[in-house]
């Protein structure tokens, strides 16, 4: 395996997508099975993507990068050339979302198999899930913001296409739309950010853009704008990650397919955020991290309390993504890198999982999606209730699942930065999630499948799911338990995927816009200076180290007491979801009654939706209105008033015909109009008259001429 | 002792000119519109031969209102017929019921 | 003024003899052949190319006929030059299609017992026209202007087939000698401040100081409305719509090319030999400053075309429209003399050049629409562009020339107008002046959606012009369009006609 | 291929098919589509085979020599005197990497809207003789390197414009057409005025050694051929030039439209019939453009200078009050209309940059929203064929009645928004990048981009109430596209994503032009030579 094959099978593999799509909606009309073209496809990327990523883990410890001009302006005054470059780069990283992409959108492509049969437009729904993996693909392996940017917006389009896939109904139609302009929101504010970096180092290429600001070269020479640079692309992130305050579209779209949910808006597409924050963490300073752990921190609290009292299975699961996506962008900004990522891989399967749980148990119900009418389905659905289960333990952060090493290493990474940075609101807010977690988590199993079925009629239709729908969720439960990451289920530090796959990148900040933790210490920086060579050929790029020891100790310190304090958490979470939903020992019914605006306020999601409706949406409508109103009033006919009162007259002495009606209807119109009657009515017809006019004109030339 | 001078000549002659404005403006009928076109024409041959006399500017003058009174002559008889003709149709000569062509 | 003198001016006035020789002629074929009629356009035409061999002949010839004083240079009464000689050409190509018009028309066939008198009147006017254009003697102009109005009068009543064209003579009658004895009087007091009615000789002397200025600006203000009454200048424009629309058509085509040619030559004749101290090299004129004639023209320049144009936004009868429209081009055209420098008088030239052909071409299509829909009125053209395409097109092409829309000639003529404009530094008034021409594209357009855009109510009559017709139309519709497009032949022809003799 | 005037070929074919038709029988219907498709497909052959034969690396904008397809020749000819100069106008036709864009663009719109005008029932020779001439004023405006014939050309299609407009058009084509014909020659007055103007400011020298005035644009372009005290002269302290700037682009700017000239264009639109507001919209509007780029900018780069901050604020006016108006539509077409008024601020945006992504961007998009506009037109037509009617709020679900029609649908409505993998991401966003990198419009542009919300915004409402949802059981009976439908759709298409994916096939062919522009504009008078 040489780097170009790996490359041209990275090539390979982001375009067979596209071909299944193309070839799928080309023909998908006149052959029904076409969708098996679409399952060969996903079967071979997935193929060639684990081939791939096996090699990159195994054999390449350095990046395979290649790239080539997309398009590029020769000679332009006072740049030279101006490139825009695309390029694929494989990095672990990149190996590993490889790895969850294509398996997460295989086991997908599976399940909707049997999940999606008898839908009138079967084949369309596999060729967009194929335009979808090759979009994600397409973020996964880029090397640059240009194409990062580019797929951003195609992931857009398939979302929205799959959103909207029942169009029929107009709540589906308007959640895909919404999810479109929400995520716009946000990519505009990245594409600023891009410009911004564009702007001044004329490259969209990652690496191109951190070497020169690691040279001292800051955009506009100002950290100011670094720092605006790195918040403004993070505003992509907060669209497609759905982050406070652009969270509002992810729960909507679970109007898509069940499947798609779980692929898209749970696992994969709205990960790319948290993917796209981890490809620019080199670059953020100190200012930029903090925003972006606040955002994290607000988002994940935000979207639990929303969780606690929502009756929908899959709008719970919904905020439970956007709680965890809040969790990871959380602890990206408190600096924990690899432990977002982490999450961001064991969330993705262990939410997959879930997602297409709730599918099973969607399918099963026959589309009911109230848990209040569900309950009991623990004896019907065996395979489901346990994969769901093992699940969300692994959501709440029991030990030995893969959710408790990552959410354990972010929450520690939470309590460091508390300790180191005085921000103790966030490790607060953190741990608060955790419980929160654990209690909506087994709310929801115990409603679902525990207890007494409260709707017989459907309960007794209930039946398991086939094998295509069952093995995906074996898998991706087996997928949730630790030992796929590591040896030590406390501690993830000495797993193999923490140990040899993710590393901290070496920020590029200049020293004094970091944290202080994260500055490079004396010994190291001259050691950067006066040994380069060595250095490079020791650990390139990834190996380099970001945290000063300072940190490095904190964070060996807070690891058992943030252990010990989440399991705890998880724990007394869990407690309540039982003491209140399986032993009944405190009445739910009682504690709505007591909190009652509190719930109120949970229910409605906080009245965000209903805020932009009254203000962003409303008055963008209002303000479109009132400049037509101004376009085809004012400005169009400072005189389509006067043009009335012109007809008004015309009717009124009946000299005129339809001339004026459809004559010039704007000002000069009218003013001609006005003149030109004037000038009519000296025409008396009579001749004495004429003359009077030649006398008077003779007198008033004399006049006005002066001779005198 | 008044002497007889320009002047005097000039001022019969603008008082012809004016009574010849104010004729045309004021007279309904069409053949006294054109007399006053007449007093107009013998302002201006009062003028010429009045500079001609006095100015002496040679004879220029003179027989420049002999051409006038000529073309006068000329223009009453075309005037006249067209009022004739005016009266036939409209079985008046008032100029200002002459009025259907306007605006 | 001897003998001699008088042989050789007679040499000068070669074409104005063979106008008067025709004009002889046609009346005796009149009154021998007074039974049959036919005979007499020939006589007509003949008479028109006569007189055109000896117009073509007299281009390049330079000279003063009939000086009248010998203490002076021999300033003559008649002044030739090519300046003068475009103008008759123009007057007499305009004569001849009018002549072609006249055969068509059918007015003019309702009246063929009185045919002789027609053509007599037409040489008349022909007559005064080239005097006109030529005269250089106060005493001259009056004459040759009476000549053309009092001819004019006539033949604006001539039909009598509808009350509207004794009308219309007796208005003209009594506006025209009202202008032209408001002039006399002008002219009156110009020589007696004078001493001279010769232009040459009143522009020597022009010079004293002693000339009273109230009294000299009175008498050429009282001038300016006697010429301007033949331009059909505002504020002396009022006769020409109601004149224009009670006419017969053919003469009214005449009207508004030949006569607004005659004054127009008159009028520039007037100002520049009698108040240019001379032609820079640049060609701007230097005039005497005695008399601020740039303002006064800029100012009825101004006023005319506003009027004409936005008159003419309100009118249903095409003839009548026409009219405004004539007046609004004779705004155009003093905006070309406002200039006061060659340019604007080449500009001049080939607007004028360029108008004879749309108009009298739009006043062709007319009049033979309206021998067939026995009216002018645009709200019966409607959806006539489809059942008479020919004509339809035809007078498309001509409102758009018209407007002064490339690639027709029209534009030609409008852009040295502009040029002459820009050239001299008139930013305001060219502005006005396109601004204008902005309003006029109102009034031509209307009378194409008429024919093309609006459903009629009634089907529409269809109309086929004959051979003889349809080659005429083409007659001009060519040269509208080849002029617009390759239009070197008039700047040539244009530029070599500028200069005045004396200057 | 020296030598042979195809520039010529491919302006005046059309007037050729027109004399032809005018010798066909009205009844003879179908020849006459026939002859129409086959001169507009003749023309789309030549322009491409100009492409193939294009020099990306000649330079054009101001020299001479590095024009392509050169034709010149004396039109025009009087031997001066004195007072009036030599009068002279070439018949100047030439190519470069700004007008060859145009040119394809003017092919391939003309030959799709000849296929659209395929139903057009009513006097069909009339409407194709019309049409003919209206793709020579469009295709002569492009070509036309001095001024007098631009100005020709310019002009030459406002009357088929009109007729076509009047004759063909809805319920309120009378309007609409004089409104067009007003608010056009309203602004080409003024363009006459300035062309005048830079004639007595302008000398070209000739062959045999004297100094003639002139109309040529390249001669305009260099200082040393005006003298000191031109009316328009360079160094001529008065503030003339300014005036006469202003006035110019005025008149671009009424084509374009520029807010507040833009409200011909909802009138003109609404009225006019498909093909012709697919013409309207995919090259007349860009003559305004183009006019700025190929006049304005290299002839007063130094007022172009002064003045970029205010191009680029009405082009930032453009897109946000076009999208917000657009927003507000009940009328289909209406919508597109106004997207459109949208889409070419970005026009206007990039070009105030004076960059070369900028300028890059610019005249891509005019050729990208040439072709998706077209699209959108077509996808009016098609259902106003069919139902006949607009409202956005009559109709719903016919997705699922039209599915190959919705396909397209989604194709040109996502190129509307600006969707990556489409041409109209590209230009918007070499727009942006262009606009951005300058240090005085960076504000303007950043709040421009608020126009891409909000065109996804109206575009993806639209896409909603027209074709999402249930369907309206009015409109049960709707049928697919038919295969001349098809065939206007398809090209469109592969064009739009081709471009989408491989823009340097566009961009290519006017980089070299576009950085001689940049270097001309910014350096202001100073001789550019590389």
């Amino acid at each position: 395996m040489t780097e170009s094959l790996l490359i041209t099978l990275s090539i390979v593999t982001l375009f067979l997508p596209l071909l299944g799509f193309a070839v799928v909606v080309l023909t998908g009309k006149k052959f029904s099975k076409m969708y098996l073209f679409e399952m060969l496809i996903i079967s071979a990327t997935l193929l060639i993507s684990l081939t791939i990523a096996f090699f990159k883990l195994s054999y390449y410890p350095h990046d395979i990068v290649a790239s080539l001009d997309w398009f590029k302006f020769s000679n332009v005054p006072g740049i030279g050339t101006l490139n825009f470059e695309i390029g694929v780069k494989i990095d672990n990283l990149t190996a590993l979302m490889l790895i969850v992409v294509n398996l997460i959108s295989f086991l997908v492509h599976l399940f909707s198999i049997e999940y999606m049969h008898g839908d009138p437009r079967y084949n369309r729904y596999f060729s967009y899930l194929g335009i979808f993996t090759f979009s994600m693909l397409g973020i996964v392996l880029t090397h640059n913001l240009l194409m990062m940017y580019i797929f951003w917006e195609l992931v857009g389009l398939s979302s929205y296409l799959l959103i909207g896939f029942w169009f029929e109904k107009k709540s589906a139609s308007d959640a895909s739309k919404k999810a479109f302009i929400v995520n716009r929101v946000g990519d505009i504010g990245m594409f600023a950010g891009i410009l911004i970096l564009f702007t001044n180092y004329h490259t969209f290429t990652f690496d191109k853009i951190f070497e020169q600001i690691s040279m001292g070269h800051l955009p506009f020479n100002s950290p100011a704008w670094l720092t605006a640079a790195g918040i403004l692309v993070f505003m992509g992130a907060v669209g497609k990650s759905a982050q406070f305050p652009l969270h509002v579209w992810l729960p909507d779209a679970m109007e898509g397919p069940t499947p798609v949910s779980a692929l898209i808006h749970a696992a994969t597409m709205v990960a790319a955020g948290v993917y796209l924050v981890v490809r620019i963490f080199a670059m953020l300073t100190a200012d930029a991290m903090t925003v972006i752990a606040i955002i994290g921190a607000v988002t994940s609290f935000i979207a639990a309390t929303i969780a606690l009292t929502q009756n929908d299975i899959k709008k719970v699961l919904a905020y439970s993504t956007v709680s965890q996506l809040g969790y990871m962008i959380m602890a990206l900004g408190v600096g924990a890198y690899s432990f977002a990522f982490f999450h961001l891989v064991t969330h993705a399967f262990f939410k997959a999982c879930l997602f297409l749980g709730s599918g099973s148990v969607i399918h099963a119900m026959h589309h009911e999606q109230d848990i209040r009418n569900m309950g009991g389905l623990r004896k019907k659905l065996p395979i489901t209730y346990y994969t769901f289960l093992i699940s969300t333990l692994a959501i709440s952060g029991i030990p030995f699942t893969s959710g408790f090493l990552s959410k354990d290493g972010i929450l520690a990474g939470t309590l460091t930065f508390g300790k180191l940075t005085g921000y103790w609101f966030i490790p607060a807010l953190g741990f608060l999630v955790a419980l929160l977690t654990a209690f909506y988590m087994f709310r929801l199993v115990i409603l679902t499948f525990h207890g007494e079925p409260r709707d017989h009629h459907k309960y007794d239709h209930a039946h398991e799911s086939p094998f295509v729908m069952a093995a995906p969720l074996v898998i991706l439960a087996t997928l949730s338990i630790f030992i796929w990451y590591t040896p030590n289920p406390v501690g993830a530090d000495q797993g193999w995927f923490l140990s040899k796959w993710v590393k901290t990148p070496h920020t590029v900040v200049p020293q004094n816009q970091r944290f202080n933790f994260m500055k490079t210490e004396e010994k190291t920086a001259a050691a950067e200076t006066s040994e380069p060579a060595l250095h490079e050929a020791e650990a390139p790029v990834h190996g380099e180290i970001t945290h000063s020891e300072m940190y490095t100790e904190a964070m060996h310190a807070s690891h058992y007491p943030a252990m010990f304090l989440s399991i705890a958490m998880a724990g007394l979470g869990i407690l309540f979801a039982f003491l209140i939903y399986q032993w009944k020992k405190i009445s739910a019914d009682m504690l709505e009654e007591k909190l009652r605006p509190l719930h109120k306020f949970s229910l409605n999601k906080w009245y965000i939706d209903e805020l932009y409706d009254a203000t962003w949406i409303a008055g963008t409508l209002a303000f479109s209105k009132m400049l037509y109103w101004i376009d085809s009033v004012i400005i169009d006919g400072a005189v389509n008033g006067a043009a009335t009162v012109t007809r008004f007259v015309s009717r009124l002495s009946g000299l005129f015909d339809t001339f004026v009606v459809d004559g010039f209807v704007n000002f000069t119109a009218f003013l001609s109009g006005f003149i030109g009657l004037n000038f009519k009515k000296l025409q008396t017809g009579k001749v004495q008259t004429y003359v009077i006019f030649v006398v008077f004109a003779i007198i008033i030339i004399m006049l006005v001429f002066k001779p005198y | 002792m008044l002497q007889v001078g320009l002047t005097h000549f000039l001022v019969i002659g603008a008082i012809l000119f004016s009574l010849g404005i104010y004729g045309i403006i004021t007279r309904k009928n069409a053949v006294m519109v054109l007399m006053g076109v007449e007093l107009i024409l013998n302002a201006a041959n009062i003028n010429f031969v009045a500079f001609s006399r006095y100015g002496n500017f040679g004879l220029n003058g003179q027989i420049a209102a002999l051409f006038v009174i000529v073309l006068a002559a000329a223009e009453a008889a075309i005037a006249l017929a067209i009022v004739l003709n005016i009266y036939k149709t409209y079985s008046n000569v008032n100029v200002d019921e002459i009025s259907n062509l306007k605006e | 003024m001897d003998v001699s003198n008088i042989i050789e001016s007679l040499k000068l006035i070669k074409p104005e003899i063979a106008v008067s020789a025709s004009l002889i002629l046609v009346l005796i074929f009149d009154l021998i052949f007074h039974k049959d009629k036919k005979l007499i356009p020939y006589v007509a035409l003949l008479g028109l190319f006569a007189t055109g061999y000896f117009v073509i002949h007299q281009f390049g010839t330079t000279g003063f006929g009939f000086a009248t004083k010998s203490t002076f240079k021999a300033f003559g009464m008649v002044t030739v030059d090519s300046f003068g000689t475009f103008f008759k050409l123009l007057i007499l190509i305009s004569a001849v299609l009018v002549l072609f018009f006249s055969s068509f028309s059918d007015e003019i066939k309702k009246t063929t017992d009185r045919l002789g008198e027609y053509y007599v009147l037409i040489f008349g006017m022909i007559l005064g026209m080239f005097l006109m254009v030529s005269a250089t003697d106060f005493l001259l102009i009056y004459l040759s202007m009476e000549l053309l109005s009092l001819s004019s009068y006539v033949l604006a009543g001539f039909t009598k087939l509808r009350d509207r064209n004794s009308e219309a003579s007796l208005k003209y009658v009594i506006y025209g000698s009202v202008s032209s004895g408001l002039m006399l009087f002008g002219i009156s007091i110009i020589y007696g401040l004078t001493g001279s009615t010769n232009l040459y000789v009143i522009n020597s002397l022009i010079q004293s100081p002693q000339i009273n200025v109230l009294a000299l600006s009175f008498a050429l203000i009282l001038v300016m409305a006697g010429m301007g009454f033949k331009i059909s200048a505002a504020p002396f424009h009022f006769w020409t719509p109601d004149v224009y629309e009670g006419s017969p058509i053919t003469i009214t085509a005449f009207l508004s090319v030949a006569s607004k040619a005659a004054g127009f030559g008159l009028l520039i004749r007037f100002i520049k030999t009698g108040f240019a101290a001379m032609t820079l090299n640049n060609g701007y004129w230097m005039l005497n400053p005695i008399f601020d004639w740039k303002l006064i023209i800029v100012i009825l320049a101004i006023l005319t075309m506003t009027l004409g144009n936005f008159s003419a936004l309100w009118q249903n009868n095409l003839k009548r429209m026409l009219a405004y429209s004539s007046i609004a081009h004779a705004g155009y055209l003093l905006l070309g003399l406002a200039v006061f420098s060659n340019q604007g008088i080449a500009a001049i030239l080939i607007y004028f050049f360029v108008y004879m052909l749309m108009n009298l071409g739009a006043f062709l299509i007319v009049m033979l629409i309206a021998d067939k829909l026995g009216s002018e009125d645009v709200d019966d053209y409607d959806g006539l562009g489809y059942t008479s395409p020919f004509l339809g097109i035809s007078l498309a092409v001509f409102l758009v020339s018209l407007t002064g829309l490339p690639p027709t000639a029209g534009f030609i003529g409008k852009l040295y107008i502009f040029s002459a404009l820009i050239d001299a530094k008139m930013f305001v008034v060219a502005v006005i002046g396109v601004l204008n021409s902005v309003v006029s594209l109102y009034y031509y357009i209307r009378v194409l959606k008429h024919m093309y855009l609006v459903k009629p109510k009634i089907q529409p009559v269809e109309i086929i012009p004959g051979l003889s017709q349809k080659f005429l139309v083409l007659l001009l519709v060519v040269p509208v369009l080849f002029f617009g497009i390759y239009f070197s032949p008039i700047v040539e022809l244009a530029k070599n006609c500028v200069v005045l003799l004396g200057f | 291929m020296a030598g042979f005037p195809i520039l010529s070929l491919v302006t005046f074919l059309p007037v050729l098919g027109m004399i032809i038709i005018m010798f066909l029988k009205k009844e003879q219907a179908l020849t006459i589509k026939y002859t129409t498709l086959l001169i507009t497909g003749i023309q789309l052959v030549v322009a491409v085979v100009m492409l193939l034969n294009f020099n990306y690396n000649a330079q054009g904008v101001f020299q001479q020599s590095s024009f392509q397809f050169i034709e010149k020749f004396r039109w025009i000819q009087v031997p001066g005197v004195s007072w009036l100069g030599t009068v002279k106008i070439d018949y100047f036709l030439g190519v470069d990497g700004i007008s060859m864009p145009m040119i394809l663009l003017t092919a391939i719109v003309s030959f799709i809207a000849t296929l659209s005008s395929w139903n057009i029932e009513k006097s069909i020779k009339g409407y194709f003789a019309l049409f003919l001439l209206l793709d020579t004023g469009m295709m002569g405006v492009f070509v036309s390197l001095d001024f007098f014939l631009f100005y020709i050309f310019w002009e030459l299609m406002l009357l088929p414009m009109y007729f076509l407009i009047g004759i063909w058009g809805g319920p309120r084509k009378e309007y609409a057409a004089i409104k067009f014909f007003i608010y056009t020659l309203f602004g080409s007055v003024f363009m006459l005025l300035v062309m005048i103007g830079l004639y007595f400011s302008a000398f070209e020298t000739l062959a045999d050694g004297t100094k003639v005035h002139t109309f040529n644009l390249l001669a305009m372009m260099d200082p040393s051929n005006f003298s000191a005290n031109g009316i328009l002269s360079p160094f001529n302290p008065s503030n003339l030039r300014f005036i006469a700037y202003i006035a110019l682009f005025v008149g671009f700017a009424i084509k374009i439209p520029m807010f507040p000239f833009h409200t011909w264009l909802p009138d003109a639109h609404v009225e006019a019939p498909t093909p012709i507001s697919v013409i309207l919209a995919g090259v007349l509007l860009k003559m305004g453009t183009y006019g700025i780029l190929r006049i304005s900018y290299p002839i007063f780069p130094d007022i172009t200078k002064q003045l970029m901050w205010w191009i680029a604020l009405f082009g930032m006016i453009n897109i946000l009050y076009g999208a917000f108006v657009a927003l507000a539509q009940k009328d289909f077409k209406k919508l597109i209309a106004y997207s459109s008024v949208s889409h070419m601020g970005y026009v206007l945006l990039g070009m105030a940059s004076l960059t070369t992504a900028g300028i890059s961007g610019a005249v891509f998009q005019m050729f990208n929203h040439g072709t998706i506009t077209a699209m959108l037109f077509l996808i009016v037509g098609v259902i106003y064929d069919r139902a006949h009617t607009r409202g956005l709020d009559e109709f719903g679900g016919l997705a699922v009645q039209m599915p190959i029609y919705a396909g397209f649908v989604t194709v040109a409505f996502f190129a509307a928004i600006g969707l990556p993998s489409m041409s109209g991401f590209v230009s918007e966003a070499l727009v942006f990048v262009g606009s951005f990198s300058v240090e005085g419009i960076r504000v303007l542009s950043i709040l421009s981009s608020l126009g891409i919300l909000l065109g996804a915004g109206y575009m993806l409402w639209t896409l909603q109430r027209v074709y999402l949802g249930k369907l309206n059981e009015k409109w049960a009976n709707l049928k697919d596209l038919d295969v001349r439908e098809y065939l206007m759709f398809v090209p469109l298409s592969i064009i739009v994503i081709f471009l989408g994916v491989y823009p340097s096939g566009m961009l290519n062919i006017m980089t070299t032009s576009v950085n001689t522009l940049v270097n001309l504009v910014n350096n202001g008078f100073a001789k550019v030579l590389f």
